[in-house]
């Protein structure tokens, strides 16, 4: 079986979404289980095909059988395998963690919402595996469009209209990305990225490959929420459902960054991107900018998860930068933050989806009092948040570790500049949230002198909710402290030596 | 707004004119994409697949990976305009309704809490009832069986002629729709549930899925119709063209529910009444 | 000077997707009405489509469908075929991906502007924006 | 030098992490006093049993991961992490004790989360000592920073509101934005952040003014040492319960702070690197600001925590001081210093403590003939004061000593200058309390009332140190040994 492990961990999700679909019309409750046996078997696949790529390199796999380029073919390597097995162990915990808000949310519409959230998750592991350019395409619009759903069952009115305005930049993010691989096409004739990659070193003169690459990245930046595309983001994203939001959040922009790293690496390769094209400074300063004002906006908002949109933000910068930065140091620090910070988005927005449960409101004066009230969650929320500010030994430090000296490196200061500077303004962000829920709402005789008044009882969110938020900060701290063998295996391993 | 549109069109328009000039020039039979990857398709299609439609060969063949997610799209973009629009009346029964005599045109309204009229004869209307046109009515009548034959002449014929699943689904759905519009979309309801679109545009897609997931568990790659071999009693290659029927026939029930799901929900924005 | 023109007629299929995206692209920016917007998206949608679907033209060579296909009596490899001969399949198959995609996603922005009108009773965007900030 | 793998260090900083969650989930009050008492217990004999391995000059590692080449999370025993282990695992018994009577005693709320993270500051702070490199001594210099938030901020009021901020801003800023960048800059120098007698900076060949930058960066990034001008954060901190400031704002935290600045310059730069780019008048001159500027706003308090305050900056840098005159004897007093500081001015913090539980009292004019009613309290006060002056009986005497004859060594005269200036203003600062406490005649009510000390789980744990700080004058080992053992190292 396990020379099936790439088609399984794509197909199994993606039969179930029809599976769930036809028996939502039959009893709802079987939709979840479903959706957790599938993915749950997805997961375990991907784990036996990081296995596999450890022992054994590249794994190749042949749909119907073709051999590529005439076929399609899955060509998993270590960095496929690695954001693989985080995409599907971030949907599996979610799935399982908001179970509970997602049926108090669309009790009648169990069926699709369950079909579009394995598909949507279908979509992403498919973006991740697969070596053909064009099909990275449908999976995008997959992904994307089930995304939609997803997102625009939130608030109504707002969730809608700033679903919609993504719909329209996602769109055309894919579509330029489509054009970009339609102009590599007429040049080389191909769409497998290997096979294109062959081809392309003798193109690199020709102004339609350079136009192709532009024009593939743009429309990537735009799927990613780079600044100055990232206007639909914050909305998008604030608006929507907990359970949606949840799942979006750590990994759409995540696994754009992916497909810009997989275009840089494979398909162009870094000469080509660093050396031939001298975009790389502009594209840090970009970078750079998207850091600052990331945080600078993040800095205005009122609403928790709001907030957190624009923290999203800032760290697309991170990883856009890292990768930019044109040596191995900072792409070791751009993949190991597409690990950690898709680990820890879903922890702060479980735990904001904890919260909007327990509070029913998401903005600063709903958190009130939280520690008392909701202990765990906000613990959980705590690492989340030390994460993103790069506390060690939780994960983000580390990505963070790698990013910076990566700019040093470089010789690019700013940019080691900026990551301070938003760690600084995160630890502002962070620390409000923390001594809003830490204070209670009655201020007035407190403290010492009325050691027996009555203490407000704990309203902690359910167990089913808590428990896979406490197993992600904890995981927080693990991947953190396994950083080392994670990049010793596998990053190194991801990067191409011609790297410096 | 009006002047960023322009200038990012503008600049865009530029970059991509200039970038176009390394391009072949149309219809040039040695550029790249003539002659890298496709030939193989045209001169070996024959004999790998035994299918004389190279497109649908390509399609449902080659890159029939990428086909089953574009029905996956389309089922996904169903579900979605379901998820997202349909709204169930928990409260239908308490609200006002309107009831037409068939026979003799006497529209009653029934207000809260009254029974329904016992009659068949009665039919339930919208307040934005317009009577349908006759003539309208019995034409589309007349075409619905016409366009579904040929629609299936689509399906079946892929493998020869311009065609295919998508193509047959499609004028499937336009069928029924047809049908709503001439009608109203309660008449197709009652001919096609809603549970049973719902059901069958997964069916459709699974039917894809799931001859991908036989030729896996018969040993072969996802996929690989040559897998089917042996239960279909032929060669490895005409397993292939059989294969690919099977998934054109999934293909055209997704599309063609998918379709009907899609004008369902838009068309009555998610109540479920007369339609447009 | 007849070098350029011959540039410009020798690439016109080009210029047309090149001008067809360049509206597209200014109707999704500029337009104030959300539908005006999605017809914008389908029009740059179809641009892309037109590129691909020029870029399979062949001079001198017919439709992808094999003339001595039909019936079993040929079988396979009974004629020698040329590549030339056909045009390329592969942007039509790309396309019909693109175009169900399109359709999908216009489902999609139809069913969400539905909803955006059922909240808001508008579909001009600068009036939703009234609205909202007035809450 | 020899090195042992044992578990040993790493056990040590997690025994009371272990006792975190029996803590949290307890709600009867005597079980989790009986766990902080385990787990300090346990915690000083784990950081004793490894006394005798550490005295034979051999070095304790572990290595928990390999996060980072070149910087893995690692603990490295040696003498001065020892001595630092010592000084404060043995203070969190005592302290545990006055914690109890004094949170019991004013019947404070939240007392669990108080304990918990109590033990997880602690926890931090023995990491501290125990790191093995910059990495890791980063990695738990921020973990203290968090774990203490919330016991500064522990009455949660306004006042509180504001001093947690401040507190937060100058620790966490400082070190992400100073120590974080020199840290990386050094790991890019050198490939490495382990810890060696050499310092790793050595050899690396960056110039000069490079190295100056990061000599000021991680000096003033490990703002916990309050080396002027980031001291303001620590008398705002002073709002903490007593308690807390006395263990952590005199011992865990600051002494943390200072510690890392020493191991800065110790073994990351390197007293020959030091020494050969002549940065020792750098370091003096801040040390020797700060000593000066300290003592002369401790002079002007009124309320007598904030005068404590300002005295542990002044003293802190005596430390900074001793090492900065990179002169055997200068460093072995500025290392000794750590402990003798620590059990006076945790004494110190008692008594204020004990006085506010008694009577409420927080201003020193409210204290006049306050002896009276508290003579046991105000006696350890003055046992206290006077090693924190440098005068026989105290066991400060001795560091002050080797300061002075490190001064010496080193022809600063200056320094010497400073020193002698300083134990001056500590006395005209101390003894007039104590002076007013027993000789005149009190003007409060209260104070007439005759004998009554604070509850008993206060007074005896003050008693305790005090009378430690005299023992340590005539046995200081094995701090003094210890001290002597890693200048040996060094030079």
């Amino acid at each position: 079986m396990s020379t099936q492990y790439p088609a399984l961990v794509v197909v199994v999700p993606l039969l179930s979404a029809f599976l769930i679909s036809a028996a939502g019309w039959a009893n709802k409750r079987l939709c979840f289980p479903i959706a957790v046996v599938a993915l749950a078997i997805s997961t375990y696949s991907c784990f036996g095909l990081l296995v596999r790529v450890l022992n054994e390199g590249v794994v190749v796999y042949r749909w119907a059988g073709w051999d590529p380029p005439w076929g399609i073919a899955y060509y998993v390597d270590h960095l496929n395998a690695l954001v693989l097995t985080v995409v599907a162990v971030v949907s599996l915990i979610n799935l399982v963690a908001t179970k509970k808000s997602i049926d108090e949310e669309f009790p009648d519409k169990l069926g699709p919402f369950y079909s579009l959230y394995v598909l949507m998750v279908t979509g992403c592991l498919g973006i991740v595996a697969t070596g053909d350019a064009f099909n990275l395409y449908v999976l995008l619009e997959i992904s994307a469009l089930t995304g939609y759903g997803l997102l625009a069952m939130g608030s109504k009115g707002r969730a809608p209209l700033s679903t919609l305005n993504y719909l329209y930049m996602g769109t055309i993010g894919a579509c330029f990305y489509l054009l970009g691989i339609g102009y590599l096409y007429i040049v080389t004739g191909s769409l497998n990225m290997v096979d294109i990659a062959g081809i392309l070193p003798s193109l690199y003169q020709s102004k339609a490959v350079m136009a192709a690459f532009i024009i593939c990245m743009v429309g990537v930046w735009l799927k990613m929420a780079l600044f100055p595309l990232h206007a639909w983001l914050p909305n998008a994203y604030t608006y929507a459902p907990s359970a949606a939001s949840s799942l979006i959040a750590p990994l759409a922009t995540k696994v754009m960054i992916y497909v810009m790293i997989r275009l840089i690496l494979t398909v162009f390769t870094p000469e080509f991107a660093f050396t031939t094209l001298s975009v790389s400074n502009a594209v840090v300063w970009l970078a750079v900018i998207a850091i600052v004002v990331g945080a600078v906006l993040a800095l205005q908002e009122r609403s928790l998860k709001k907030m957190l949109t624009y923290v999203i933000v800032a760290e697309v910068g991170y990883m856009v930068g890292g990768a930019w930065l044109g040596n191995s140091a900072g792409m070791t620090g751009a993949i190991l933050h597409i690990v950690n910070d898709a680990l820890m988005t879903l922890c702060v927005f479980l735990a904001v989806g904890n919260i909007v449960y327990k509070a029913k409101g998401h903005c600063f004066e709903d958190l009130q009092g939280l520690f008392r009230k909701m202990p765990f969650t906000m613990g959980g929320f705590v690492i989340g948040a030390l994460s993103i500010i790069g506390v060690p030994p939780t994960c983000g430090f580390f990505s963070k570790w790698y990013l910076i000296s990566g700019a040093i490196k470089a010789g690019q200061y700013h940019f080691m500049a900026a990551l301070l500077f938003s760690s600084l303004v995160c630890v502002v962000l962070f620390f409000r949230i923390i001594e809003i829920g830490y204070y209670e709402p009655f201020s007035e005789e407190h403290g010492h002198g009325h050691g027996h008044h009555q203490e407000p009882s704990m309203e902690e969110a359910p167990l089913s909710m808590v428990v896979p938020l406490l197993i992600v900060a904890a995981g927080l701290v693990v991947v953190g402290l396994y950083t080392g063998d994670i990049v010793e295996h596998i990053i190194r391993f991801a990067i191409p030596k011609g790297l410096a | 707004m009006k002047f960023l549109g322009l200038v990012i069109a503008f600049i865009t328009g530029v970059f991509l004119v200039y970038a176009a000039v390394d391009f072949p020039d149309w219809a040039d039979p040695e550029s790249p994409a003539s002659t890298h990857v496709s030939p193989h398709f045209i001169e070996k299609t024959m004999e790998e697949t035994s299918v004389p439609n190279i497109v649908t060969a390509v399609l449902a063949d080659y890159r029939t990976f990428d086909t089953m997610f574009e029905a996956t799209v389309i089922f996904s973009a169903a579900v979605v305009c379901f998820f997202v629009l349909r709204t169930f009346l928990k409260k239908e029964e308490r609200e006002e309704r309107l009831y037409r005599h068939v026979l003799t045109g006497v529209t009653i309204r029934v207000k809260e809490g009254g029974r329904i009229p016992p009659s068949d004869d009665f039919e339930r209307i919208d307040d934005s009832w317009i009577p349908h046109d006759l003539i309208i009515k019995t034409i589309c009548r007349l075409m619905v069986p016409f366009i579904q034959i040929f629609a299936l002449y689509v399906v079946a014929h892929g493998h020869h002629s311009p065609g295919g699943g998508f193509q047959g689904g499609v004028i499937l759905g336009a069928s029924v729709i047809v049908l709503a519009m001439s009608h109203d979309l309660r008449t197709t309801l009652q001919r096609m549930r809603e549970k049973v679109v719902g059901i069958l545009c997964a069916v459709g897609v699974l039917l894809y899925a799931g001859t991908g997931a036989l030729c896996l568990l018969l040993g072969m790659n996802f996929l690989d119709y040559s897998a089917l071999a042996p239960i279909l009693g032929v060669g490895p290659v005409t397993a292939r063209s059989h294969g690919i029927l099977i998934v054109e026939i999934g293909v055209a029930i997704a599309v063609m529910t998918a379709m009907v799901w899609i004008y369902n929900n838009v068309s009555s924005r998610g109540n479920y009444n007369e339609g447009l | 000077m007849t070098d350029f023109a011959q540039l410009v007629v020798a690439k016109y299929n080009y210029w047309i997707y090149i001008t067809l995206m360049m509206i597209g692209l200014y109707a999704i920016i500029s337009k104030n009405n959300l539908v005006k917007k999605i017809l914008g998206m389908n029009i740059f949608q179809t641009a892309i489509i037109l590129f691909y679907v020029s870029i399979g033209a062949k001079k001198g060579a017919t439709i992808p469908i094999l003339e001595h296909g039909h019936g079993p009596a040929h079988g396979a490899g009974s004629h020698v075929v040329h590549a030339a001969d056909y045009m390329n399949p592969l942007p039509h198959v790309l396309m019909l991906t693109a175009i169900v995609v399109g359709v999908a996603t216009l489902g999609v922005a139809l069913a969400l502007a539905l909803k955006v009108y059922r909240h808001y009773h508008t579909l001009e965007e600068d009036e939703i924006l009234a609205q909202i900030r007035k809450k | 030098m020899e090195t042992v793998v044992s578990i040993k260090p790493l056990l040590a900083v997690l025994v009371s992490l272990l006792v975190t969650p029996i803590l949290a989930s307890s709600r009867a009050p005597n079980v989790r006093e009986m766990w902080t008492f385990v787990a300090a217990g346990v915690k000083f004999l784990l950081v004793l049993s490894m006394l005798p391995v550490i005295l034979n000059g051999t070095q304790i590692v572990y290595t928990v991961a390999e996060v980072i080449p070149g910087a893995a999370i690692k603990f490295k025993v040696d003498s001065f992490g020892m001595l630092f282990a010592l000084v404060s695992s043995s203070l969190w018994i005592v302290t545990s004790v006055y914690s109890i009577g004094y949170m019991r005693g004013l019947k404070e709320h939240s007392q669990t989360r108080y304990f918990c993270f109590f033990a997880f500051a602690l926890s931090a702070t023995i990491g501290v000592a125990f790191a093995g490199n910059l990495l890791t001594m980063y990695l738990f210099y921020e973990m203290l920073s968090l774990a203490t938030y919330p016991l500064v901020t522990h009455h949660q009021d306004h006042e509180a509101r504001s001093s947690g901020r401040k507190y937060l801003l100058y620790i966490v800023g400082t070190s992400i934005g100073l120590v974080l960048p020199a840290m990386l800059i050094c790991y890019d120098l050198a490939g490495t952040l382990e810890f060696g007698t050499q310092g790793f900076l050595a050899g690396t060949g960056a110039s000069k003014s490079l190295m100056a930058v990061l000599l000021v960066l991680l000096i003033f990034g490990f703002a916990k040492a309050a080396i002027m001008p980031f001291h303001s954060w620590l008398p705002a901190a002073m709002v903490a319960p007593t308690p807390v400031s006395a263990l952590l704002h005199a011992v865990a935290v600051v002494k943390v702070g200072v510690f890392s600045v020493v191991r800065v310059i110790t073994e990351v730069f390197g007293t020959d690197l030091l020494f050969s780019l002549n940065f020792s008048p750098i370091i003096l001159f801040f040390a020797s600001a700060t000593i000066l500027v300290g003592s002369l706003i401790a002079l002007s308090q009124d309320n007598l925590k904030r005068l404590l305050a300002f005295s542990t900056i002044a003293q802190l840098s005596y430390i900074v001081l001793g090492v900065g005159l990179l002169s055997p004897l200068g460093m072995t007093g500025g290392m000794l210093h750590i402990a003798m500081h620590a059990f006076g001015k945790i004494t110190l913090f008692f008594c204020a403590g004990a006085i506010f539980v008694a009577t409420g009292k927080k201003n020193i004019s409210e204290m006049i003939g306050i002896g009276r009613r508290m003579p046991v309290t105000m006696g350890a006060f003055f046992i206290a004061s006077l090693s924190i002056t440098g005068v026989p009986p105290g066991g400060g005497f001795i560091s002050k000593w080797y300061l002075v004859l490190g001064a010496l060594q080193a022809h600063q005269v200056a320094v010497l200058v400073v020193l002698l200036v300083s134990s001056f203003l500590n006395a005209c600062y101390f003894l007039p309390i104590v002076y007013k406490a027993f000789f005149c005649p009190p003007k409060e009510v209260m104070f007439k009332g005759g004998f009554q000390e604070a509850p008993l789980f206060c007074v005896v744990p003050l008693v305790i140190t005090a009378v430690i700080s005299i023992i340590l004058l005539l046995f200081p080992q094995p701090f003094l040994q210890l001290a002597t053992m890693t200048v040996q190292g060094l030079m």
